[in-house]
């Protein structure tokens, strides 16, 4: 049974119809990239999937169960996280306090535990600091030691990246949707990052749906490819008859001129 | 420490010894009485405090009463060659918070002998504790809630304290007054009464009411309006489908004026009687058009003639020197009280007083006793205390106003007089 | 971002928490409140009870004319707040200086005796002074307290206009005295009541009749201001976006200068029919209204003018109305002295039905607080 | 300022200013009210201070020029020193005209302080009848010419040595102006009799102004480095030793606190007391502003709620339930209130926006007093009579009320403790990173896992809570409550004192109710600074605009919120700045 399975899924803003009937499914532990042109609905596709937006029409079974209309802090609880097209850090809170703060719906400390300082209080924090500082250790020695208490706007671009994907592992998802993770990224950090996506699925076990533009980053990371247009889905399939198939061509380069006939 | 100020104790009474040895016999420094006493030495001011509501929404009440102490100690002059001194004016806040720090000021600062306020009753009931256990006295010229005194019949109102005495009147009288004259006078049956949410409206409304029921009658509307309100159709409104003859509001400027204005426009409302009490004896209500015809409740303000026997000065001289002081009459019928207040307090201090060469011992419990005996005439009439501190004429007079365009003469209107 | 309209979604179909609940029961709870005092109210004044026919029809005209005021002040809340995004607390001050300024100038027309004599031209001077000095206090206000925060998080302005509002009113209390100052009588014609249309049963006071006229006419002109004219489209430009606004060409600074200016003439206007319907006026006039009209504003939907109008006259109607006929149905006490609870309940009933306001509609969204 | 070259306009402008203030400052009778307290003894009056204190100012600002980085600073010369002049000269011009119209014409019907009175006080002369108009403005006009010079000529002394005058200046200010806190010291020390030698009548004398001038000027020479030796003394790097040492630091505060109430006396414990409590419920309001982002206005509903709630259970006269606890009996009751009537204002308002919260929040608080004031409620609440005979806080051999302010410090001290502490505690735990990241970016937050609108409820809460506690220690403190003291004006004074005082910052929360409450005063409750009681609101109102447009983050400011405030919108690449001073302190 596939691990998010979408049909008939519908989304309208006032005249434009951003999603118009898009079917998507993923199975665990897969790799799926979504490509299209500009404007062919990818943002707008994670938006509803994690309830930032909710569907006009059509379901969404994540694990078997409809999350469409949820909160997406119960969509996140549920399993998916998600990093953004222009990073949306948490710019004046610190490294480490990016991380911790996405493990929000795996802890339950409340505000009894703060105030009276219990032991269960001390442990959770203890482990929730543990947890953060393991996940960014995930990306070397680019975002730990003296970078813990630094804010997240000191960052250069790239690292900025880095611990977005890092808050979004913290969430502890199944299913992770990664917007244009390498977008102005130069090209020794793009290899970099294809390079931990592919170990974030082997080591992390993640499923992951990787909206990216990058041809030779879909080719090298997904193991199936989807195209999205005008809020349609256009096709599906392999790198290779994907990014040979007429329609994705015309829809990204346009038609060639008319010809008499 | 402790023994240089034992070394400069002695000195002081060495060299008062000698000056006693040398004009042979001068009094000693009287013993001091059971509350203390406070000395002034020579050249020092003799301290009193004014504690009156100067900021705020009741500020056009608090600083009528200040001025009137400032011209009273101005009228006074000196006691025993010792200037008088009130400092800047303390202000009462018009709340229990402003009352109980404005008291503690006082009591902190051991030369103030007395003190003329407070204008709002519910900062009186905070203050009055530290007050009376300090061994002070306080006079307020415009607080008239019964709780702060007596019930008339001999027994203790809740917030009582020893020490506390106003020239201002009781409302217990004021409420039975305007019942008196509205019932037997003018025949009422069925009154209407709006009062503002305030600690003195509420407290004259309840009086009356009591009282008016006492006598038979029947308050079908007993209602109230928010201060800052405008529109009063919808209050006049509701006291019309109790279907009254009479409406008794003790409301302040500007919330009556409101009322006046718009009363007579609502169905119901335009015959009924319209009674009002002190808080609109003020120029301002009284000589707007539709004052003509209200009744006024309060203490009896024919101050024109009255000459308070203390500084020979009356009323009319008082305006004039009031108007040319500050610019603008007084916003408040109670400076008069004030005025007296701090002349019998002046007079107090004067007669428990004694004199050493220069250097005045004030006795407090004397100030009391003295305050307690007291009996002058003031520019609000005559003045004597009862056992808890309810100095005033208590003389309620009720105006009816026909001209408002010669206020003094529509003051002068006297229609009823109540006196206990 | 999450706009208001979304939210609207999010609330219809998000699952059934429990604070979806505790809205729900408040929403049935006042629905069967109102309707229970409805029926008391009617029970009563089918027995004879309770106002009259005459009395309810006098307290709709009065609370129209009331919410008529409201309409006009608030008009300058949402005009800023529409422009600027943050509420003008010391608006309620600018309608004040247009009372304060109707006060002198109508005593000063009386002792002249043109107050008697010739007393259209001395209204029209009248509220042409009050306008005059409201809008030049409002376009001070924004040169000096306003200007220099035009980029800071929307909280600052906020608390520098409580400050110029605290400094206004005690400016006035001390410079022209504390005591409730009475506006002199207008003539008899105007206190009369006017039989309206002929009608015969529509008899109003001619002073509510004007206050509302002129109410009605300053909508229309400032609607017609807004909607049609250059400067008009240039203020819903920037209201949109401040930003994009000055690539277009347009000069923001004037623009928001206009905004003040004609927020502050209409609470002008509105000062000085306050100061004609009511004839008292004093240093702290402005404060309860300033706080009215902008539950007006929000109530019709904040940044939206025919909202703000909207939602004074509903207040000023909720105001007169509500307490006699939904809380008298009750039979509780006192009612008129719980007419700010209604006015208030009723506010958080319609942003409980429709977050944004009656009027409301998606604005531009600088959250940052 | 080129060399040489007088900028007249910009003279013009600060004199009209400087003439502008005094003026106003004449019209609104604070020179005739204030000219009876002498600030030192026989010659400069509270009123003169008051009148000129703005000339010397102008006279420095004309002079002082931004310097631009980049740009260096022209040639200090004596062209300050001639410009200052100059803009007293226009300033004195200005009131000297105002004098003259007061005295030919009869404003009085519209401003009415504009007496004879006013004009002789301002030409110094004695009898109101026929003041020296002449030689009076001949004295004003070189008055502020003087002071306007000494503005100017602040210019040619070096940094430090301006900064000696400054607070040599302002000592003198403030030993004159705390008269009755010194002299109440004074006498609880038994040193009564020394205290007449220092004032007279109020004010200092002349040979002990200048010593307090000497002390003022030798603090001042001070470089600030070495003032803040305690934040070095902290600033330890090694956690267990900076634990230690703020534990000392904390057991010396603590004695202190202890012994201060019978040091200060009676007075100052009441005014520290009503401060202590203003600043409980801004530390309450803070956690729902600054660290939720909640604009709250009608915090001053849950003050109401705890106060009446423990009246209602103690006071004998309580009209409708009087089981007369003791005051202890009645906090869990309070808090358990106090959470419901946060949940109940704080639900429907959730979901709204900033300004709407604002309004409905304002709505909540005007309907709880109502309801407390109205008559239809008045057998349960007493209406406008209020409750009164409250009993204070049983104590075993005695009951504390507020006839004994010390106690009450020591209760109101330990409340501000307890929200100290739950308000660090709340911020360095999970919910408060909630709420941290919710005011970042709230939809963010969302998708991160955070349902906002329970964080935001828990917010209100807490504040609620606390609040509510506030309420209960007030109406033991005052014996009897009335609606009125749960007005509006409390709720945003409230919040003025957590945004001036620096929003989201605990210290900055107390620095604002130390400087608004405990010297100016609460919208019904004294401050220190009686003498200002009628002009206290004013001066509010002026001190606020000051405020927002010098420094919006606050006197004392949350690193982060000041980091928000002074990189105006915070862009995504403003990395390359911060990258170059991580180092440093950004400078705010």
């Amino acid at each position: 049974m596939a691990l998010l399975e979408i049909s008939g899924l519908k989304k309208g803003f006032g005249g434009i119809q951003a999603l118009g009937g898009v079917d998507f499914h993923i199975d665990e532990g897969e790799v799926v990239s979504v490509i299209g042109p500009n404007g062919a609905g990818k943002t707008s596709f994670f938006n509803v999937i994690t309830g930032m937006f909710a569907p006009d029409e059509g379901t969404i079974l994540f694990e078997g169960e409809s999350i469409g209309g949820l909160e997406p802090s119960v969509i996140t609880q549920r399993g998916i996280a998600r990093t953004f097209q222009n990073v949306r850090l948490f710019p004046n809170m610190s490294i480490l306090e990016n991380v911790m703060v996405s493990q929000h719906c795996r802890t339950k400390q409340g505000i009894y535990g703060a105030i009276f300082r219990t032991k269960a209080f001390k442990e959770e924090e203890q482990l929730i600091e543990e947890r953060a500082k393991d996940t960014l250790s995930f990306f070397g020695d680019r975002l730990v030691g003296y970078r813990y208490d630094q804010a997240a706007f000191v960052l250069s671009y790239a690292n900025r990246r880095r611990l977005e994907i890092a808050r979004a592992m913290a969430t502890q998802p199944k299913l992770l949707l990664l917007d244009e993770p390498t977008a102005g990224m130069n090209p020794r950090e793009t290899v970099e990052l294809t390079g931990l996506i592919g170990k974030l699925r082997s080591e992390k076990g993640f499923t992951i749906v990787i909206i990216e533009h990058d041809m030779k980053v879909v080719r090298d990371v997904s193991d199936r490819v989807v195209v999205l247009d005008h809020g349609v889905k256009l096709t599906e399939g392999h790198y290779d008859d994907v990014s040979t198939n007429e329609q994705v061509i015309e829809a990204y380069l346009g038609r060639p001129a008319e010809t008499e006939s | 420490m402790k023994r240089k100020r034992f070394t400069t104790l002695t000195g002081v009474l060495l060299a008062l010894a000698l000056v006693a040895a040398a004009c042979g016999g001068g009094t000693e420094p009287p013993v001091a009485g059971p509350l203390g006493q406070v000395t002034i030495p020579d050249g020092e001011a003799v301290q009193i405090r004014s504690f009156n509501a100067i900021t705020g929404d009741v500020s056009f009440l608090g600083i009528p009463n200040q001025r009137g102490v400032e011209l009273a100690i101005a009228d006074y002059g000196e006691i025993l060659g010792h200037p008088i001194s009130m400092a800047t004016g303390l202000d009462d806040l018009c709340s229990a918070d402003g009352g109980q720090a404005g008291a503690q000021t006082i009591v902190s600062d051991p030369q103030i002998l007395g003190v003329i306020g407070t204008s709002c009753s519910g900062a009186a009931g905070a203050a009055m504790p530290l007050i009376s256990d300090a061994g002070l006295v306080m006079i307020s010229g415009s607080n008239t809630s019964p709780a702060l005194t007596s019930d008339l019949a001999g027994n203790a109102s809740t917030d009582y304290n020893v020490g506390y005495y106003r020239t201002a009147h009781n409302d217990l009288y004021q409420g039975r007054a305007v019942a008196e004259f509205a019932f037997n006078e003018l025949g009422m049956r069925n009154a209407g009464v709006i009062h503002d949410g305030d600690l003195y409206t509420f407290g004259l409304s309840s009086a009356f009411q009591a009282a008016f029921e006492e006598l038979g009658g029947e308050v079908s509307v007993f209602t109230a309006i928010n201060k800052g309100d405008t529109d009063m159709t919808a209050v006049l409104t509701e006291v019309a489908a109790g279907g009254p003859d009479m409406l008794f509001t003790p409301t302040f400027p500007p919330e009556i004026n409101f009322i006046a204005q718009q009363v007579r426009g609502v169905a119901g409302m335009e015959e009924v009687t319209l009674i009002g009490a002190d808080a609109s004896l003020v120029d301002n209500f009284l000589e707007i058009p539709e004052a003509a015809g209200w009744h006024h409740s309060g203490p009896d303000t024919r101050f024109g003639a009255n000459e308070n026997s203390i500084t020979g000065v009356n009323g009319d001289a008082f305006l004039t020197a009031y108007q040319d002081q500050y610019g603008e009459p007084p916003s408040a019928p109670f400076w008069a009280h004030s005025y007296d207040a701090a002349t019998m307090l002046l007079k107090a201090i004067e007669e428990s007083a004694t004199d050493v060469d220069g250097t005045l011992y004030v006795d407090r419990q004397g100030v009391r006793d003295a305050l307690n005996a007291i009996s002058l005439d003031g520019i609000i009439g005559p003045i004597t205390c009862d056992d808890f501190g309810d100095c005033g004429a208590q003389l309620i007079t009720v105006i009816r106003n026909d001209s408002p365009n010669d206020v003094e003469a529509a003051k002068a209107n006297v229609v009823f007089e109540f006196a206990p | 971002m999450v706009s208001a309209a979304e939210t609207i979604e999010r609330v219809r179909r998000s699952r059934f928490n429990w604070v979806d609940m505790f809205l729900n029961a408040l929403r049935v709870g006042a629905v069967v409140f109102i309707a229970v005092g409805l029926i008391g109210t009617i029970i009563k004044f089918a027995g004879g009870e309770g106002p009259s026919a005459a009395a309810w029809r006098d307290l709709v005209v009065s609370g129209l004319a009331q919410g008529a005021a409201y309409g006009l002040i608030a008009l300058g809340y949402s005009m800023v707040y529409g422009v600027l995004g943050f509420i003008n607390f010391a608006h309620g001050e600018v309608f004040m200086s247009g009372a304060m300024t109707s006060f002198f100038m109508a005593s000063y027309f009386f002792d002249t005796g043109l107050w008697i004599s010739n007393f259209v031209v001395a209204l029209i001077l009248v509220i042409l002074s009050a306008t005059v000095t409201a809008t030049i206090v409002a376009v001070l206000i924004e040169r000096i307290a306003y200007r220099p925060l035009r980029n800071a998080p929307r909280l600052i302005p906020l608390i520098t206009s409580i400050g110029v509002s605290f400094f206004l009113q005690y400016s006035a209390a001390f410079l022209f005295g504390v005591a409730n100052k009475s506006v002199p009588q207008p003539p008899a014609w105007l206190l009369a009541k006017i039989d309206l249309f002929g009608l015969g049963w529509l008899k109003l006071e001619a002073t509510k009749v004007l206050v509302i006229a002129i109410a009605i006419v300053s909508m229309i002109a400032l609607y017609l201001f807004v909607e049609k004219t250059r400067t008009g489209r240039s203020m819903r430009a920037v209201a949109e976006d401040k930003e994009i606004a000055a690539l277009m060409g347009i000069n923001v600074d004037r623009t928001i200068v206009t905004t003040f200016a004609v927020g502050g003439a209409m609470a002008g206007i509105a000062g000085s029919l306050w100061a004609l319907l009511f004839r008292g006026v004093s240093f702290d006039t402005g404060f309860l209204p300033g706080i009215k009209a902008f539950t007006a504003a929000v109530l019709g939907g904040i940044g939206n003018l025919a909202g703000a109008m909207l939602g004074g006259v509903l207040l000023g109607l909720f105001e007169g109305v509500g307490p006699l006929l939904i809380l008298d149905g009750w039979g509780i006490p006192g009612v008129s002295q719980l007419k700010d609870v209604v006015a208030f309940f009723a506010l958080v009933l319609v942003l409980v039905f429709r977050p944004t306001g009656l009027l409301g509609e998606r604005l531009s969204e600088d959250e940052r607080a | 300022m080129i060399k040489g070259e007088l900028n007249v306009k910009k003279v013009l402008r600060a004199g009209l200013i400087a003439g502008v203030v005094m003026v106003f400052v004449s019209a609104i009778g604070m020179v005739e009210d204030f000219d009876s307290r002498k600030v030192i003894d026989p010659f400069l009056s509270l009123g003169f201070l008051a009148l000129f204190w703005y000339v010397p100012r102008a006279g420095y600002k004309v002079g002082h020029e931004e310097v631009l980085e980049g740009m260096e600073e022209h040639p200090v010369s004596s062209q300050q020193v001639v410009a200052g002049l100059s803009v007293g000269v226009v300033g004195g011009v200005v009131i000297s005209i105002l004098v003259v119209i007061a005295h030919v014409m009869d404003l009085r019907d519209v401003f009415i302080r504009l007496s004879p009175k006013l004009v002789a006080t301002l030409t110094f002369s004695d009898s109101v009848a026929e003041p020296n108009i002449i030689l009076g403005i001949v004295w004003l006009i070189v008055i502020s010419a003087v002071l306007g010079a000494i503005g100017g000529a602040l210019h040619l002394v070096s940094d430090r040595l301006r900064r000696q005058i400054l607070f040599a200046v302002g000592a003198i200010f403030v030993v004159a102006m705390l008269e009755d806190v010194i002299s109440q010291i004074l006498r609880t020390l038994g040193l009564g009799s020394a205290n007449r030698l220092i004032y007279r009548a109020a004010a200092l004398r002349i040979v002990p102004a200048i010593l307090v001038a000497a002390a003022g000027f030798f603090l001042g020479g001070r470089d600030r480095a070495e003032r803040s030796r305690i934040a070095r003394y902290l600033a330890d790097p090694d956690p267990a030793e900076r634990r230690r040492k703020s534990l000392i630091v904390a057991a010396i505060t603590l004695a202190v606190v202890l012994i201060a109430p019978w040091l200060l006396g009676s007075l100052l414990s009441e005014i520290l007391a009503t401060t202590a409590i203003f600043l409980l419920m801004g530390l309450g309001l803070n956690i729902v502003v600054g660290f939720a982002g909640l604009l709250d206005l009608g915090y001053v509903a849950f003050f109401a709620v705890g106060a009446y709630t423990s009246a209602i259970l103690t006071s004998p006269l309580s009209p409708f339930f009087a089981p007369e606890w003791p005051w202890w009996y009645t906090l869990p009751p309070v808090i358990l209130v106090g959470i419901l009537a946060g949940i109940f204002v704080g639900t429907p308002v959730i979901r709204l926006r900033g300004d709407y919260l604002a309004i409905v929040t304002l709505g909540f608080g005007e309907i709880v007093r109502i309801t407390f004031l109205s008559d239809a409620a008045s057998p349960w609440f007493g209406g406008a009579g209020g409750i009164r005979n409250i009993p204070g806080i049983p104590l075993g051999f005695d009951t504390v009320s507020g006839s004994d302010p010390e106690y009450i410090l020591y209760f109101a001290l330990a409340l501000v403790l307890l929200a100290a502490w739950v308000s660090y505690a709340l911020l360095n735990s999970r919910v408060g990173r909630a709420w941290t990241a919710m005011r970042e970016d709230e939809s963010v937050a969302e998708v991160m896992g955070i349902d906002t609108v329970k964080a935001k409820l828990s917010a209100f809460v807490v504040g609620a809570v606390l609040a509510s506690l506030g309420g209960a220690l007030f109406s033991a403190k005052l014996g009897s409550i009335f609606p009125t003291s749960f007005e509006l004006l409390i709720s945003i004074v409230i919040l003025v004192v957590v945004i001036v005082g620096g929003m989201g910052n605990i210290l900055g929360v107390a620095a604002g109710a130390l400087v608004l409450i405990g010297v100016l005063g609460g919208p019904r409750q004294p401050g220190l600074l009686q003498e200002f009681g009628e002009f206290k609101l004013l001066i509010y109102g002026v001190i606020l605009v000051y405020m927002m447009l010098q420094r919006p983050e606050g006197l004392i400011p949350n690193v982060r919120r000041s980091r928000e405030l002074h990189h105006d919108e915070m862009n995504q690449d403003a990395w390359l700045k911060a990258q170059a001073d991580t180092a440093e302190e950004p400078a705010t």
